[in-house]
C-alpha cells in the first residue's frame, strides 16, 4: 500500500493529536511526581501503585458520596497515604528505595484488587458515580481541526498540562524548589544550613503521590468510569520511564509523555490498515527507544538521589 | 537511578554475616505474616485458618510440593536475570520480555524440528532460549553502552514489544496451526524433547514436575560461579560497585555491561522456556508476569544465589497455597499479591529489623545486617 | 530513639490505611447495591434465569444465604477454576461465577472458586477440586483444553465442565471424554443479531445512527472474541451491504484508556455505534460512546446498566445459564459428557432486550432473523474474513 | 594556664575577662572508637584560636558538636556566657556559630548566591533571584570578597569556593566563626589573604576559631591553641609563648621524626615522557596545554600546583584514563598513546590515584578483592578464566603483613578500614606488580603520622631500586621532602621545572599562583609568615606533612 498516503491521512486525523494528549495525561502527573520525588534524591518507582490506588479509591468515594470533587480529594489523599509508606521506608528506615518502591507497587495491586472484590464481588463499580467533566471550550470547540483536538478535552488533561509550567516554577523559582534541589544534589550542604533534608523529602514522596493519585482518579473517574483490576496496567512504569527520558526535568518529562502518548495514538489509528494489529500495538515503546537511543542518550540524576540521608555522618 | 540505589551487601565477618542473612529475611517474613493476618482480620475471615490451609496447601503433600516447585521455577530462573544485571548496577525491569522472547525461540526450534531425536533437540531449545533472551537483554545493555540509554527505558520497552511480537505469532497464525478452534497456542513440543518428569509414579502418579528443576539448580550454580570464580564476575561486580574504580582496574566497562546484560538475558530465557515445558506448548500471554514478580524475587533474596532460590521457593509457595486457601478457606487469592508485599517491603526495612534485633540484645548481629 | 517514633509512625499510617478501608467497607453495599439494581432490572425482561443470576451478583458469597435460597446440601460439592482473567474480569469468568452463585441458593450446592494467577496452574487447580471430589468441576476459558484433559484422565470419576473448549491431548486432538461436558456457544449468533440490528440502526438513519459506518473492538484475537466480531461483521452486512465497518483490538483485556481511546478514534473516523468484545477493556470503549453521546452496543451480559441510554443492546452469551444448567444436570444425574452446544435453540445467546432508542419494527425485524437463525436457515459465520 | 595575656602575633590588644565560648567535658564515642574524651575548650571574645592535633584527634568532631552536626553523649555548651543547647545547625546559626567545613558544604550545580542564600532566602513564597544576588554581591564587597554572585559554583576554583563558603556564614551574622582546615587548598598567597580577612573579621568583632595541623599557620595568626590528642585535650598554649617542636610533641605525643631519609637519587634512563599533552576535562573544557614532562628511573618527579590546575587530568592521561587531545605519551620509549588502561598497566605502570574511593578502591570489595583489583584476569590469580581464591589469599596475606595492614583480615570489606590503611591497600597493590613507573597524586591525604612516614619510606625506597615516580601533590612540603625534581603545574601548564635543591617555598608558591618570577616583591603579610615560618622553620616542614589532615 502506500505508505505516505496513509501516513498524511493518519496525521491529517484530529484524533491523533486529540488522543496524544489523551494518553499523555496521566503519564505527564505522576511523571511530574516522579520528578519532583526525586529532585529530592527519593527515588520512586511506585507511581504505578500510586496511581492504582488513587484510581480505586476514586471510585468508592465516588459511588459512596456521589461528589466529584471529595472523590478526586480521595484519590489525590489516598495517592498521598501510600507514598508516605513509602516516605517512612526510604527517609526514615532508610531502605533500599527500589525495594520500597516495588513493594508498593505490589501491595497496591494486591490491595486494590482484594478491596475490590470484597466490595463490589463480580458486580462491578457501580455506574452511576459521577465524572470528571469533560470542557467542551466555547469558541475553539467551532474551529474546524483545532476543535476537534483541544475543544473538548478533560479537565484533567488541561490539569496536567497545567501542572509543567507550576511544577516547573515550584522546583525553579520558589524558595521551597531551591531548597529541595539542593537536598536533592548535596543534602549535607541543605543540612548544615539548617534546612531540614527529611521534611523536605517527606513532602516531596507526598506530593508525587496525590499527582500519582490524581492520574490515577483521572483514569478511573474520566476515563473508565469504573475501577477494574490492575486498570493502570504499566502507567505509572511508563511514567517512570519518562521521567528519566525527561532527564528528571518537568518539561522534558512532559515532552516525553506527549512523545509516548503519541506513539500509543499513532499506534491505534494505524489499526485496520493492513499491518498486522499486534504489531501495530508496539508502536510508541519502539518509537520510545529510537528517540532515546538517537536524540536523548546520556541522562544524569540528581547527586543524591536514591541515597539514604544519615544526620551527623 | 544511580547505581548506588542498587541493593548490594557488604559483606562483613563471614559467620555474622551469614547468620545475619538469614535472621534478617526470617524476621521480615514473620512481620509480613502478621501484618498480612491484620489483613485478613480486617476482610472478616479468619487469619489463623488463611495460614494454615496456605502452609498445608503449600507442602501437604508429594503433589502440593511439585506444583509449588513448579510455580517456583520460573520466578526463580528470571530472579536470576534481574539479579546477575543488579550485580553489574543495572536495573533489569524488562526480564518479562526477554523471558518472551525465550519461550518463544525454544518454542519454535522445538515445533520447526519435530522429528529430531530428543536429547540434542532438547539442547538446541535450551541454547535457543538462552541466545533469544540474551540477544534482547543484550540490547539494552548494548544501547545503554553506546548511547547511555537508560536501562529502566530500554528494557521496560523492549518487553512491551516481545509481548506484542507474540500475540501477532500466536494471534495471526504464523506460529500457531490449525487446530479445532484456533485457539492462539503454538503446535505442541515434541515428545522426546519434553523434560524428563523427576517424581518417580509410585510416589505421585501424573506429577509435573520435572528436570528444569535441576537445571534451575544448575542456573544457581551458573549465576554463583560466574560472580565469584571467574575474572569475569569479579569485573561484572566491579563495575556494579564502582564503575569508575573498575575502568581505574583496567576494566572495559561498557564491554563488561553488555555481557551482563546477555547473561541475565540469557537466564531469563530459560526462565521463559520452563513454563512452556511445563504446558507442552506455548499459550497466548502465557506468562502471568514472570519477569516482574521476579524484581521482588531477585530483591527478597539480596542477589545471591541461593538467597534467591529460597526467596523463589517462598513466593512459589504462596502462590500455589493460596489455591488451597481460596478453595477451603474462600480467602480472596489475592491476599498473596498483598503477602508478598508485605515480605519484599520488611525485607527492604532492613532498620525496622535491625531494631528488633537491637531489643534483642543482638547488637553484633544488627550491625553485621547493615 | 527515632526508629520507636518511626515505628509509631507507621502504626499510624496502617491505622489511617485501614479506617480509609473500613470507612469505605461501610459505604459499599449502598454502592454495590445501586450497582446491581440497574443489571437485575434490566435482565430481567432478558431472561428469567438470568435475572435470578444477576440478583445474585449483589451478594457476595458470605451474604449469599438470603430467604429465597434452599437449604445447603454439603454433599454436593462445585469447583470453579477461573482463567487467568479473574473474577472480575466482567466477561465470561464473571458470568460463571454468577451462575455457580444461583446453584449455590437456589440447588443448595456447596461451592467453591479458585482463581488462577498463572496458566501452568490449570492443572493443580482442577485437581485441587478433584482430590476434594466434588461432583463436578467447572473449567472457565479455552485455553484450560489440555489441562482439562490431563485432570479428567487422572480422575475419571470426577465430572468436568470445561467453557468454550474441549478436552485436548499433548498433541492438540480435541478428545470428548464421558466424564467432560464441552460447554460451546455460539457467539457468532449473537453477533449476527446485533450487528444486524446496528445495520438496520444505520440503514434506517435512527437517532444518532447516522453515519452509516459501526465498527467494533475485540480484546485479544482469540476464538470466542473472533466469533461475536465474526457474527456482528455478517450480520451488518446482511441488514445494509453498504455499511462501513471499522474495528481493532486493544491487545488488552483490562487496559480502559486503550479501549477508550479506540472508542473515541473509532467515532472521529465516524462510527456511530460501538460494539466491545474486550471485558474490562471494552468498558472503556462504551465509556466512549457515551461521552460523544452515540450508541454502544455490550457482550456477554445485558450490560445496558453501563448507559441505559447508550447501550442500545447486548451480544447475550448465558455463561452463568450454561453453568446453572449443567450444575442442575449433574445433580440430576443427567450429566452429559461431550459437546453441549448452547445457542438460540436453548435460549442461551442472543441479544439483550433493546434499549427505546430502537424502533420497536427494527427490534421485529431481527427477531425475525433469530427465528432463520434457530431454523438454520441462516449460519452466521465463525472466522472473520481476511 | 595563665590568665595574663601578652600581645598576641596577630597584633591585636589583649582581652580578659570571661570566656566567650567554653565547651565542658565533651564527650563523644562512636561505635567503640571515644572520638572526644571529657574535651575543654575554652575561647576569649575577638579571639583567633587554632585547635590542632592529629588526625583521628577528634578535632572535627568537636567542632561539629558546636555546630549541633553530631550529638554529644555528655558535655554542655556555654556561649556569650549562656548555656546553649544546639540540637542542629539551626540551633548554631540562631546563636551565631558560623562553620566553614573542611569540605566544602556547597551544591556545585547552583549558583554563588543560590549557596549563600539557601536556607534564609530572601522573598515570600516565590525566590527573590535578584534580591539574593544583590545581597551577596554587596556582601562579598564588603568584606572584600570578590566573587560573581550568578556565576555556577563548580565553574570556580577551589580558592574562590572557600570565599563563599565565607560568604555563606557571613551572610548569616554568625558572630563566632569555625574554620577547619581552611588552607589545606590555599597557596601560600591565598593563605596571608585569607588570615588578612581573619584580622579584619576579629577587628569588627567576631571570634575565630581555626582548626590547623600546619604549625606554621598557628604561629602566624593565633592567639592560644588548644592541642588535642587521641580525643583529649593535650595542652592549652600562649601562643608567643610556646614554640612549634613544643606543639608538634603535645599532638603526637612522642619526639616526631624530623625528615626524610633520602640518599643522594641514582637518576638512569627515561621511563615516562608527556610530549605536549592536551587533554579535557570532564567538562569538556581544555584542562591540560601542552604538557612536556619526563622522568627517569630513580628518580622522583614533584608536581607543585593548587588542586584544580590539571593535576587529575595529568594522572589519568598517563594511566590511560583520559584520552589526549594532542600529544604523546611515552612508556619506556613506546608511544601508549591508543594503549588502554589494562595494556599500560602490563607494561608496568602503576597509579596510585588522588581519591581512593572513587577511584582506587571498589569499598564494598574485601580486602583480598581490592588487592588484586587490575590483575584480577592474569595468573596466577586467573587460570583458565576462573579466579584462583588460593592463590589470591595468599598474596593478600603477604601483602598485609608487608604493608601492616590493620586489621590484618584479608576477608574484611575496604569500607571498614580507616583511611591510612585503605590507602596502603591501594599503595601496596600498586606496588606489588613490581611497576617501572608510578604515578602517586596526593598518596598521603588525610593520613597520620605513622601511615604518611611508612608510606614515604616505600616511595623513596622503590626509588631507589629504581622505580621511576611521578608525584602530584597539592601539598608543598611533601613535594619539597620527596621530590628530586620539582615541575610547577599552572591552568595546565607546566611553568617550570627546577632541582629540588635549587627550589625556594616562596618561588615555587609564587609560580603556583600564576606569578611569574620578575614580580617577586612579598608583601608586608608574606615577610611576616616568612618570619614565622622561619621561627618554626626545623620542626613545621616534617611535622606538617606528617601529621596532615585533608581529605578522605
Amino acid at each position: 500500500m502506500d505508505i505516505v498516503g496513509l501516513f498524511v491521512t493518519v496525521f491529517a486525523r484530529p484524533d491523533l493529536w486529540a488522543g496524544t494528549l489523551r494518553f499523555a495525561a496521566p503519564l505527564t502527573l505522576a511523571a511530574l511526581g516522579g520528578v519532583i520525588s526525586e529532585r529530592s534524591g527519593v527515588v520512586n518507582i511506585a507511581m504505578e501503585g500510586m496511581m492504582l490506588v488513587g484510581a480505586f479509591f476514586a471510585v468508592l468515594v465516588a459511588a459512596a458520596t456521589h461528589d466529584i470533587v471529595l472523590a478526586t480529594l480521595a484519590s489525590v489523599a489516598c495517592g498521598g497515604l501510600i507514598a508516605t509508606v513509602h516516605g517512612i521506608a526510604s527517609i526514615h528506615l532508610r531502605a533500599n528505595q527500589i525495594v520500597s518502591g516495588m513493594a508498593i507497587n505490589l501491595l497496591a495491586l494486591g490491595l486494590t484488587s482484594f478491596l475490590m472484590f470484597r466490595f463490589y464481588a463480580t458486580s462491578g463499580t457501580p455506574s452511576d458515580i459521577p465524572a470528571l467533566p469533560d470542557l467542551k471550550l466555547p469558541v475553539i470547540y467551532g474551529i474546524p481541526f483545532v476543535g476537534a483536538v483541544i475543544g473538548d478535552q478533560n479537565i484533567v488533561v488541561w490539569l496536567s498540562i497545567l501542572a509543567v509550567p507550576i511544577t516547573w516554577w515550584f522546583l525553579f523559582r520558589t524558595r521551597l524548589g531551591l531548597r529541595i534541589r539542593a537536598v536533592g544534589e548535596h543534602p549535607r550542604a541543605a543540612d548544615t544550613l539548617g534546612v531540614s533534608v527529611f521534611e523536605i523529602r517527606y513532602l516531596c514522596v507526598i506530593l508525587s503521590g496525590l499527582l500519582s493519585g490524581l492520574g490515577g482518579a483521572y483514569l478511573s473517574l474520566s476515563v473508565a468510569h469504573s475501577f477494574s483490576d490492575n486498570m493502570t496496567s504499566g502507567a505509572g512504569f511508563i511514567a517512570l520511564a519518562a521521567m528519566i527520558f525527561g532527564k528528571w526535568h518537568p518539561v522534558g518529562a512532559f515532552l516525553a509523555c506527549l512523545l509516548f502518548g503519541f506513539g500509543q495514538s499513532l499506534g491505534i489509528n494505524l489499526q485496520g490498515t493492513g499491518f498486522p494489529d499486534q504489531l501495530v500495538a508496539a508502536t510508541p515503546y519502539v518509537l520510545t527507544i529510537v528517540a532515546l537511543a538517537g536524540f536523548v542518550g546520556r541522562a544524569v540524576a540528581p547527586a543524591a538521589d536514591g541515597i539514604p540521608y544519615e544526620v551527623g555522618e | 537511578m544511580s547505581v548506588a540505589t542498587v541493593p548490594l551487601e557488604a559483606p562483613r565477618g563471614r559467620l555474622l554475616r551469614f547468620v545475619a542473612a538469614v535472621v534478617t529475611p526470617i524476621l521480615a517474613i514473620v512481620l509480613a505474616i502478621l501484618v498480612g493476618g491484620l489483613v485478613v482480620l480486617a476482610s472478616g475471615s479468619n487469619p489463623i485458618a488463611a495460614y494454615q490451609q496456605m502452609l498445608v496447601g503449600a507442602v501437604g503433600s508429594p503433589f502440593d510440593i511439585s506444583e509449588t516447585l513448579i510455580s517456583s521455577i520460573p520466578l526463580i530462573l528470571a530472579a536470576y536475570a534481574v539479579s546477575f544485571a543488579f550485580r553489574c548496577g543495572l536495573f533489569n525491569i524488562g526480564a518479562e520480555g526477554q523471558l518472551y522472547m525465550g519461550a518463544i525461540a525454544s518454542t519454535w526450534v522445538a515445533t520447526t524440528l519435530p522429528n529430531w531425536p530428543g536429547l540434542p533437540l532438547i539442547l538446541l531449545c535450551i541454547v535457543a532460549a538462552m541466545l533469544a533472551g540474551g540477544a534482547w537483554a543484550g540490547i539494552a545493555g548494548w544501547l545503554k553502552a553506546k548511547t547511555g540509554a537508560h536501562e529502566v527505558i530500554t528494557t521496560m520497552m523492549l518487553s512491551y514489544v516481545a509481548i506484542d511480537i507474540s500475540h501477532w505469532l500466536l494471534e495471526a497464525g504464523p506460529m500457531t496451526p490449525a487446530n479445532a478452534f484456533g485457539t492462539p497456542e503454538s503446535g505442541p513440543i515434541p515428545p522426546q524433547a519434553a523434560f524428563p518428569v523427576i517424581l518417580p509414579s509410585w510416589i505421585l502418579p501424573n506429577a509435573r514436575l520435572n528436570a528444569s528443576l535441576f537445571l534451575t539448580i544448575l542456573a544457581g550454580l551458573v549465576f554463583a560461579w560466574i560472580l565469584w570464580r571467574t575474572p569475569l564476575g569479579y569485573e561484572i561486580r566491579a563495575v556494579g560497585f564502582n564503575a569508575k574504580a573498575a575502568a581505574y582496574g583496567g576494566i572495559n566497562v561498557a564491554r563488561r555491561l553488555v555481557i551482563a546484560m546477555v547473561i541475565a538475558g540469557a537466564f531469563a530465557g530459560l526462565a521463559g522456556m520452563v513454563p512452556v515445558w511445563v504446558q507442552h506448548r506455548l499459550y497466548d500471554s502465557f506468562s502471568p508476569g514472570y519477569g516482574y514478580e521476579a524484581i521482588a524475587v531477585a530483591l527478597v533474596g539480596k542477589n545471591s544465589a541461593i538467597g534467591i532460590f529460597l526467596a523463589g521457593l517462598l513466593y512459589g509457595a504462596m502462590i500455589h497455597g493460596a489455591v488451597a486457601m481460596q478453595a477451603n478457606a474462600n480467602i480472596s487469592g489475592f491476599l498473596v499479591q498483598i503477602l508478598q508485599a508485605l515480605v519484599l517491603f520488611f525485607v527492604g526495612a532492613e532498620m525496622l529489623i535491625r531494631w528488633i534485633l537491637r531489643r534483642g540484645g543482638l547488637r553484633a548481629l544488627m550491625e553485621a545486617a547493615a | 530513639m527515632r526508629t520507636l517514633r518511626v515505628g509509631v509512625a507507621m502504626a499510624a499510617v496502617a491505622a489511617i490505611l485501614f479506617g480509609a478501608c473500613s470507612s469505605s467497607a461501610s459505604t459499599a453495599p449502598s454502592a454495590a447495591a445501586s450497582a446491581a439494581a440497574a443489571p437485575s432490572a434490566a435482565a430481567s425482561q432478558a431472561a428469567a434465569p438470568s435475572a435470578a443470576a444477576s440478583a445474585a451478583a449483589v451478594v457476595s458469597p458470605g451474604a449469599s444465604a438470603s430467604a429465597s435460597c434452599v437449604a445447603p446440601n454439603p454433599n454436593f460439592k462445585v469447583g470453579l477454576v477461573t482463567d487467568v482473567g479473574g473474577l472480575n474480569d466482567k466477561s465470561f469468568n464473571h458470568l460463571a461465577y454468577l451462575g455457580l452463585q444461583r446453584a449455590q441458593c437456589q440447588l443448595g450446592a456447596t461451592v467453591d472458586v479458585i482463581q488462577s494467577t498463572e496458566q501452568s496452574q490449570y492443572v493443580p487447580n482442577l485437581t485441587t477440586f478433584a482430590q476434594k471430589g466434588d461432583n463436578l468441576v467447572i473449567a472457565v476459558g479455552f485455553l484450560m483444553a489440555n489441562a482439562v484433559y490431563t485432570v479428567a484422565t487422572q480422575y475419571p470419576n470426577i465430572k468436568f465442565a470445561a467453557i468454550d473448549t474441549a478436552p485436548a491431548d499433548a498433541k492438540g486432538n480435541t478428545v470428548n471424554l464421558p466424564n467432560v461436558a464441552n460447554l460451546f456457544f455460539h457467539e457468532q449468533e449473537s453477533g449476527y443479531l446485533v450487528g444486524y440490528m446496528a445495520g438496520l440502526m444505520e440503514k434506517g438513519k435512527v437517532g444518532a445512527a447516522t453515519s452509516n459506518t459501526i465498527s467494533y473492538m475485540g480484546g485479544l484475537a482469540i476464538p470466542p472474541v473472533d466469533r461475536y466480531i465474526a457474527g456482528y461483521i455478517a450480520g451488518a452486512k446482511a441488514a445494509d451491504p453498504s455499511i462501513t465497518i471499522i474495528g481493532g483490538y486493544s491487545q488488552s483485556f483490562t487496559d480502559q484508556t486503550i479501549g477508550k481511546s479506540i472508542g473515541l478514534n473509532h467515532i472521529s473516523r465516524g462510527s456511530t455505534i460501538l460494539f466491545q468484545v474486550a471485558g474490562a477493556s471494552g468498558l472503556g470503549y462504551l465509556q466512549a460512546a457515551v461521552d460523544k453521546g452515540v450508541y454502544g452496543i455490550g457482550v456477554d451480559a445485558d450490560q445496558n446498566y453501563v448507559a441505559p441510554a447508550t447501550i442500545i443492546t447486548s451480544a447475550i452469551k448465558k455463561v452463568d445459564v450454561a453453568v446453572f444448567l449443567t450444575i442442575q444436570a449433574t445433580m440430576n444425574n443427567q450429566f452429559k459428557g461431550g459437546d453441549n452446544e448452547f445457542t438460540l435453540q436453548n435460549d442461551a445467546t442472543g441479544f439483550a432486550p433493546p434499549n427505546s432508542a430502537v424502533p420497536a419494527d427494527i427490534v421485529a425485524q431481527v427477531t425475525q432473523v433469530a427465528a432463520q437463525i434457530k431454523s438454520g436457515a441462516i449460519v452466521p459465520p465463525t472466522t472473520i474474513p481476511k | 594556664m595563665s590568665a595574663e595575656a601578652p600581645r598576641s602575633p596577630a597584633g591585636l590588644p589583649p582581652r580578659d575577662g570571661p570566656p566567650y565560648l567554653e565547651m565542658r567535658g565533651i564527650t563523644k564515642a562512636f561505635g567503640s572508637l571515644l572520638a572526644n574524651d571529657h574535651v575543654e575548650l575554652s575561647v576569649r571574645r575577638q579571639e583567633i584560636h587554632a585547635v590542632v592535633g592529629e588526625n583521628g584527634a577528634g578535632k572535627t568532631t568537636l567542632m561539629n558538636i558546636l555546630y549541633g552536626l553530631v550529638h554529644p553523649d555528655a558535655g554542655e555548651i556555654l556561649f556569650e556566657g549562656k548555656p546553649v543547647r544546639i540540637r542542629g545547625p539551626r540551633d548554631a546559626i540562631a546563636a551565631g556559630v558560623g562553620m566553614v567545613h573542611q569540605h566544602f558544604q556547597l551544591v556545585p550545580v547552583m549558583t554563588v548566591a543560590e549557596n549563600v542564600v539557601l536556607g534564609q532566602e530572601p522573598g515570600g513564597i516565590v525566590l527573590d533571584r535578584a534580591g539574593s544576588v544583590a545581597q551577596v554581591r554587596e556582601l562579598s564587597e564588603r568584606f572584600g570578597l570578590i566573587v560573581d554572585p550568578t556565576a555556577r559554583v563548580d565553574t570556580l576554583p577551589v580558592g574562590v569556593q572557600q570565599r563563599v563558603e565565607l560568604l555563606k556564614i557571613l551572610y548569616r551574622g554568625s558572630r563566632l566563626l569555625v574554620f577547619d582546615e581552611p588552607t589545606a587548598v590555599l597557596t601560600p598567597q591565598e593563605t596571608d589573604e585569607l588570615f588578612e580577612i581573619f584580622r579584619g573579621l576579629v577587628a569588627g568583632g567576631k571570634t575565630v576559631i581555626l582548626i590547623t595541623h600546619k604549625l606554621g599557620e598557628v604561629m602566624a595568626i593565633s592567639e592560644r591553641v588548644t592541642v588535642l590528642r587521641q580525643g583529649r585535650n593535650a595542652a592549652v598554649l600562649e601562643t608567643a609563648r610556646t614554640s612549634p617542636a613544643e606543639i608538634a610533641r603535645a599532638m603526637v605525643g612522642r619526639e616526631v621524626l624530623l625528615r626524610v631519609e633520602r640518599d643522594e637519587a641514582h637518576i638512569g634512563a627515561e621511563r615516562l615522557r608527556l610530549d605536549g599533552v592536551k587533554a579535557d576535562s570532564d567538562r569538556g573544557l581544555p584542562a591540560l596545554a601542552g604538557v612536556d614532562l619526563t622522568v627517569r628511573s630513580g628518580e622522583i618527579v614533584g608536581i607543585a600546583g593548587v588542586s584544580g590546575n590539571g593535576q587529575l587530568e595529568l594522572a589519568e592521561v598517563v594511566a590511560g584514563l583520559r584520552p589526549v587531545t594532542a600529544g604523546h605519551v611515552y612508556l619506556e620509549g613506546r608511544d601508549v598513546r591508543d594503549q588502554s588502561a589494562a595494556e599500560r598497566r602490563a607494561n608496568g605502570l602503576a597509579y596510585i590515584p588522588e581519591d581512593r574511593h572513587t577511584r582506587g578502591l571498589i569499598l564494598p570489595f574485601e580486602v583480598k578483592e581490592n588487592l588484586i583489583l587490575g590483575s584480577q584476569s592474569k595468573p596466577p590469580f586467573a587460570v583458565h578464566g576462573q579466579l584462583r581464591w588460593p592463590a589470591i589469599d595468599e598474596r593478600a596475606t603477604s601483602l598485609i603483613r608487608q604493608f601492616d595492614i590493620r586489621p590484618p583480615n584479608p576477608d574484611a570489606p575496604a569500607s571498614s578500614l580507616s583511611g591510612g590503611n585503605q590507602q596502603k591497600v591501594v599503595v601496596a597493590r600498586e606496588l606489588a606488580e613490581g611497576p617501572k613507573v608510578l604515578v602517586a597524586a596526593e598518596p598521603t591525604r588525610g593520613l597520620d603520622v605513622g601511615a604518611t612516614e611508612f608510606i614515604h619510606r616505600e616511595l623513596v625506597e622503590k626509588r631507589d631500586e629504581g622505580l621511576a615516580i611521578l608525584l602530584i601533590s597539592s601539598e608543598l612540603d611533601e613535594i619539597f621532602s620527596l621530590s628530586d625534581t620539582i615541575a610547577v603545574i599552572y591552568q595546565g601548564r607546566i611553568v617550570e621545572v627546577m632541582p629540588s635543591a635549587a627550589a625556594s617555598r616562596e618561588r615555587v608558591g609564587l609560580l603556583m599562583a600564576g606569578g611569574s618570577v620578575e614580580e617577586v616583591t612579598p608583601s608586608a603579610a608574606q615577610i611576616a609568615q616568612a618570619a614565622a615560618l622561619q621561627a618554626a622553620a626545623a620542626a613545621s616542614s616534617a611535622q606538617d606533612y606528617a601529621s596532615r589532615e585533608g581529605s578522605s
